[in-house]
């Protein structure tokens, strides 16, 4: 109960916060030049299948699928206390199967389907009405619409995922479950219609190449919410199971990042390749520099760390991708190995929210960092459709912040009341002697390891 | 017979054996364990914060030996495992009554 | 020797039955109706390599390599004991080694070299004979004929290795590998010229998009067989040894399985994009459909449960991939979840066979169900080389279960007869003591674990 | 300082027999006839982006990137003691940061700028100064230029993180920091320059199809060098801390291998895919070998036997992937299961040099092995580029002789140069303490499990 | 001097370690072991089939103490693991001879 | 009391478990150790080479039993792990001087 009040006081005080944040940028709504969104990377020829196009999109599509299973099932299951590995590894599998049908039934439409004032997609293709082997989306152009469609599902699958990391070793399964259904829809539908479905966040010009905001600032939020209305767990230390899962999870997740930006270019062209080499770069500096930092802060660099500053970097550089250039990437990884670091190692202890698995630290962070050093960096040279402060556009920081602040404030709030919600209906949390035994145990009746 | 319970350091392990191969004792007990003493725990790092681990990991050798022949394996051993420095460990004599080799039912020292 | 005496009967009993089953559905090869089999599915232009349908290819056969070689490895080495880990990844190892020798040796030829009479493959490709970086296939004609071999090589392996998950903590690594070679060559090859080679199967107008008859029944049934003929385990009790080995496992089955289903659409076209949302779909579904069964049959889900299920569910759907709509991949995926839990929670114990890993249970019962959905589900609008008994063509449906049943009597009858052959000269189990000191000690002198 | 002497000493002996063998081959320098680098087998049209190229070719980057993390790091994390498996793991995390980071800085422009005197590249492209979207590479006419920037970075990395295999267990990270900037940029660099950036050896007609020399060979010998001058272990006996881990990395090797040779035709042509049976086809059979030849060596065959076998057949197809036909391939296989397998038996024991892992002896001698037997059975027929011994050009051997020769003495010499210069640093090895305590807890500060 | 065996519940294991740190007792041996008894242990699930653990994990520690120490020693584990729930545990007093600290060769209570 | 310490090999201790439910012996504590003795251990391979791991898996159950159910029980151990292979294991029996219940307090024979 404490907790609760604790939390969810925390969290008013966030979301006014934000609130003023949203009205203070108001006029931005106003001044905000038109832009396209990152699908229209894509060429504007009419639309026709193209083999290339289409080889890559197919085996992006799998690439992002595989960031969730094994991926993150692995980079998270890894951390957790080996007597809640497997439910950790459950909460992604559940969630990549839940999303995996909804989507097919109302997700994408939703999401997707033609624009309803700027808010969301309409129903036109509920259950894929309509989508045969030869259908194309406007939104891209030269792959068939059932790949377009499967790409964006594991987009929706994954931000949902990333959330569980702050929840483990403490939240019930079933709790999981019914906020995988209910966050799905009420959250990241309209959030990634605004963005990407020509929703009103499109319209204002908002850059965003791959889900900085969708994907990571949206499930990094919720991470925090989740946390504060979780509550802390019965036991403190850390003792991550088995750091080599840790570092398998962070090399597929790196792997499958290729599929999540470079595919964001939705074909095979230079654009493509822009997006993928900034990736790798921006991943590889910040491991490097939260490697450095800890190494000086701690006195030894740690593999947790490399593995850690990897997937900050591969984090901040997702809005970026298709923007900027080398050189802008190499930035964006230094701030991306650097801030959350601190935001870790400092900001959890010092605000004392449970956030198991830094999901808040390293998405939410990484993510808003991104977002907003995408309207810095942006380079006309790389992508026209994105100029960024230093090519003499100042309006686009300005818009960055702004979508960004409304996912925080929107998403925030719809995780506190979604989880109110569901603590009313199943609760949210499993009793402390089921913690102490471990979820694995009293969740699923099993054992990670019998070796 | 005496129960002769050593708490050792884990790498001394093959030469305290060594040493043993040259006494009457012809088999031994081994157990991983984890020792709380003097000696501290060393401190692990995640993402920026340290935790110690309080206790030091340890092997526990089990050697039941003749009365007889207790005094010189108590030598042999502090002489394999002792480096002077905190941590080396203990060792404990325990009276035994019986012993039995299961497979021939031997009781009594030549059970050993 | 009774061991012996119980498998053999039950298996006459098996092999009647479905003797009988064939007699049945004789008549159905009069009335049954040209089709064309899924290779047709590629565009009929004359033969010309196009870089989109090649790429693709080639990312497809290496996912359906990494499905045997990390993939199912580690699926079957988690579940193993972990006494026993190393020989079980051992059995899929080493099989695809074997097969991928053979394969390019006289495999490929006698599979897909001109048809015989509609039994077998000519002898024209032996060692590849004529082939060269310029060959292509009239079977793939869009597609080196060198990554068609490739293709269709890695399909030939991971089928022998499915059936060891029935053999594992018992048999005899050197028997196994006699197994692999025998089996190989006198149960796949013919089995999957039959249907993919112009045999006398597609001739009879069978529908197998991926492999539903060739791959899964056909394994499950020799595994099914060969349990039956090891006997039983000395020690009952199931210990999964590691079953984050397991999550990874089928995650990377389910990554892999992309290229198998979508892949055997031979091109980068709107069919493969069909086959890839039915695919995820029915994957998806059965995972839920499983885990739910068993929380209302058990009281709790279980990780084991969702990965079961979503193989189960990816199982089912190859035959049907490319043939069904999305709501026949969620139909599919329902039935492959509940029916092989209740094969392996119900039948198995009923029966007493030991298959250790549920490989007759899981892709026998789940390559029948799918291979028999396909001749109802199978939707014109999605793949005009199918049409079945909902879109007013009951014959297809007929058509399935003779191709069902001609594969388990087939694949039967000769697994049976390897096997007795291979007691004869090696002996198929290892003797009591080995078996209780572990396979991994006494087969190969390794240990998986030294922590 | 007594392993020093032994070190330098065999050192200077094995330098010595390679400057003889270098001299002895002078005149084949003369003789030698142009031919051009594995490059060339990209279609001479005008320079063109093709979207099935490209989609090829960033699956192909992404795939060679797998190798590395998490790859080889599971390969080598595996058979690591379970106290060293996480600095094992880091070696290779960070020295692919490390090249990612440098390659776009400088490495690119060093080995693929315009060649300066066959020596070394130009500056032009420093910091990818004038490289966009739309670039496209003389070296890779169809595909974007940042992709084959993308690419050829990723065997930049797992070269240097080759070699770490032999310097495990006792190296000190920072050291190996160091070792990483330096030798990539030292020896790396001008190498790959040499046989891919139209330098002296490629002018001279050496064949490399994917990396022979340039990486395995080179790798191999740093390794060699770097072991004698680390010296011995303190504690002999090998423990592989966790099977299951080689097994999947071996795995991942070998599907992360189809992009590195089929990769290498920088096209998604009938080259890529003989490449790519090749590679296939070499890796299944020396895993076969290997086993077998254990199998009578030791009486049993093992799994890590299997998974050595096949990296080693990897390793050996390498340079030859896009030139032999299958029989080639075969041959190949069946020499690199058997002769690292002595190397490593054998040669190692007596020689006495501690090369944890065995990367000189495999990668060392399998790459080789593969140098010289791709200057006897390169086909014409499958690649016009590369003609061998059996077909008729005898020079080519000598050349591919040659090529070996002065890799081996640059390597070895420059290797010695390094380790004495970091030694004077930082010093290359941990104390013995730290050393028994295991380098994870004494470098990072971690502890791979706690199950 | 006295061997003190308790077998006890794992997560009792920091408190117990507390409460002896106001002791004299400066180290202690401690062992994962299975303990069966009347505290019965759980049920795992496997493709719908159910198998029970018939054991519970298990934390068993060796405390070596001066004979005036048994007393306070034996008080303190009670109060720190009792919850009054069945498999809290057991502990054994065992009789020892001799002690021995490896590192100083020091021997009887002064080696404790 | 005493306490009965039994190194057996592993896979008898499911026999064992049976037997000994016929008794009035309600609990025992189980500990995974490595033996040597004259039972030698295996031969590992790692490429080409092998070593022998010199250590037997061994199981050592801990039983504390009354003193008139000590001989009763000696026998059945016997009766439930002899094989007559070298390896079988070994029986000791140490005095136990106190027992407690942790969750009821109780002492003495009754705590078992
Ligand atoms: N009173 C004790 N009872 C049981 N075990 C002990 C006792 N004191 C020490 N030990 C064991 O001996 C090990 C070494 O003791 P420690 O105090 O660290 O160093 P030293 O033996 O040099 O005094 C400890 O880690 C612990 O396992
Ligand atoms: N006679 C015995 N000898 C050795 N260990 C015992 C004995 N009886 C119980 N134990 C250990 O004590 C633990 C707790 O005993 P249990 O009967 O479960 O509950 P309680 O201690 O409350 O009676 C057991 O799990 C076992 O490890
Ligand atoms: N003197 C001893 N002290 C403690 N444990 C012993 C002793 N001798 C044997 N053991 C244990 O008993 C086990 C079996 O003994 P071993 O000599 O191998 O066969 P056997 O019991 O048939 O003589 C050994 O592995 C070891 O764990």
């Amino acid at each position: 109960m404490k907790t609760m009040m604790k939390a969810s006081s925390k969290f008013i005080f966030l979301a006014m916060l934000l609130l003023i944040i949203g009205a203070l940028v108001a006029p931005a709504l106003v001044t905000a030049q038109e832009a396209a969104p990152a699908a229209a990377a894509a060429p504007a020829a009419p639309n026709k299948i193209d083999t290339g196009d289409t080889a890559w999109m197919i085996v992006a599509t799998a690439l992002v699928m595989l960031m969730s299973i094994p991926g993150l099932a692995l980079f998270y299951g890894g951390l957790a206390k080996t007597k809640d590995a497997l439910n950790t590894m459950a909460m992604t599998f559940v969630t990549f199967c839940i999303v995996s049908l909804l989507w097919v039934l109302y997700g994408y439409t939703f999401s997707f389907g033609d624009d309803v004032r700027g808010l969301i997609g309409n129903a036109s293709k509920l259950f894929l009405k309509g989508v045969g082997p030869n259908s194309i989306s406007d939104l891209a152009k030269t792959i068939p619409e059932y790949i377009f469609i499967a790409y964006q599902l594991t987009f929706a699958a994954i931000t949902v995922a990333l959330a569980s990391g702050a929840y483990i070793e403490r939240m019930k399964f079933s709790a999981w479950v019914l906020f995988s259904v209910i966050w799905m829809t009420l959250v990241y539908l309209p959030v990634a219609h605004w963005v990407w479905g020509n929703g009103f966040l499109a319209k204002l010009g908002a850059l965003d190449f791959a889900g900085g905001t969708v994907v990571h600032v949206n499930a990094g939020i919720a991470a925090l919410v989740g946390a504060l209305m979780l509550g802390k767990r019965k036991s403190k230390p850390i003792m991550p199971g088995n750091l080599t899962l840790v570092i398998t999870g962070a090399g597929l997740l790196w792997f499958g990042w290729f599929g999540f930006n470079a595919g964001s270019a939705l074909a095979a062209n230079g654009l493509a390749g822009a997006a993928f080499i900034n990736t790798n770069t921006a991943a590889a500096v910040a491991a490097l520099a939260w490697m450095f930092i800890e190494w000086k802060h701690s006195g030894r660099p740690t593999v947790l760390g490399l593995a850690s500053g990897a997937v900050g970097g591969l984090v901040a550089i997702t809005p970026a991708a298709g923007f900027v250039n080398v050189s802008g990437a190499i930035i964006i990884g230094i701030a991306a190995g650097i801030i959350p670091f601190y935001a870790v190692a400092k900001l959890k202890p010092m605000f004392g929210y449970d956030d198991t698995l830094d999901a808040f630290g390293i998405h939410g962070i990484g993510g808003m960092l991104g977002a907003i050093l995408t309207g810095v960096f942006a380079d006309p040279a790389i992508n026209p459709a994105g100029t960024g402060l230093l090519y003499g556009n100042p309006g686009q920081l300005w818009t960055q912040i702004v979508a960004v602040a409304v996912t925080v404030v929107y998403s925030g709030v719809m995780t506190f009341i979604i989880f109110m919600i569901i603590k009313a209906v199943v609760g949210i949390r499993v009793d402390a002697e089921e913690e102490m035994r471990g979820l694995d145990e009293s969740q699923h009746g099993e054992k990670a390891y019998n070796l | 017979m005496k129960l002769i319970k050593c708490i050792i350091q884990p790498y001394r392990l093959d030469e305290l054996k060594e040493a043993l191969g040259t006494t009457k004792v012809h088999g031994m007990t081994v157990t991983d364990v984890k020792g709380f003493g003097r000696q501290k725990g060393h401190t692990e790092l995640y993402r920026g914060a340290e935790y110690t681990v309080d206790f030091v990991p340890k092997v526990e050798l089990e050697l039941v030996v003749p009365d007889d022949a207790v005094q010189q394996v108590l030598d042999l051993v502090v002489k394999a495992t002792r480096s002077g420095k905190v941590g080396d460990g203990k060792i404990f004599v325990i009276p035994v009554e019986e012993a039995i080799r299961i497979r021939t039912g031997e009781t009594g020292d030549t059970a050993l």
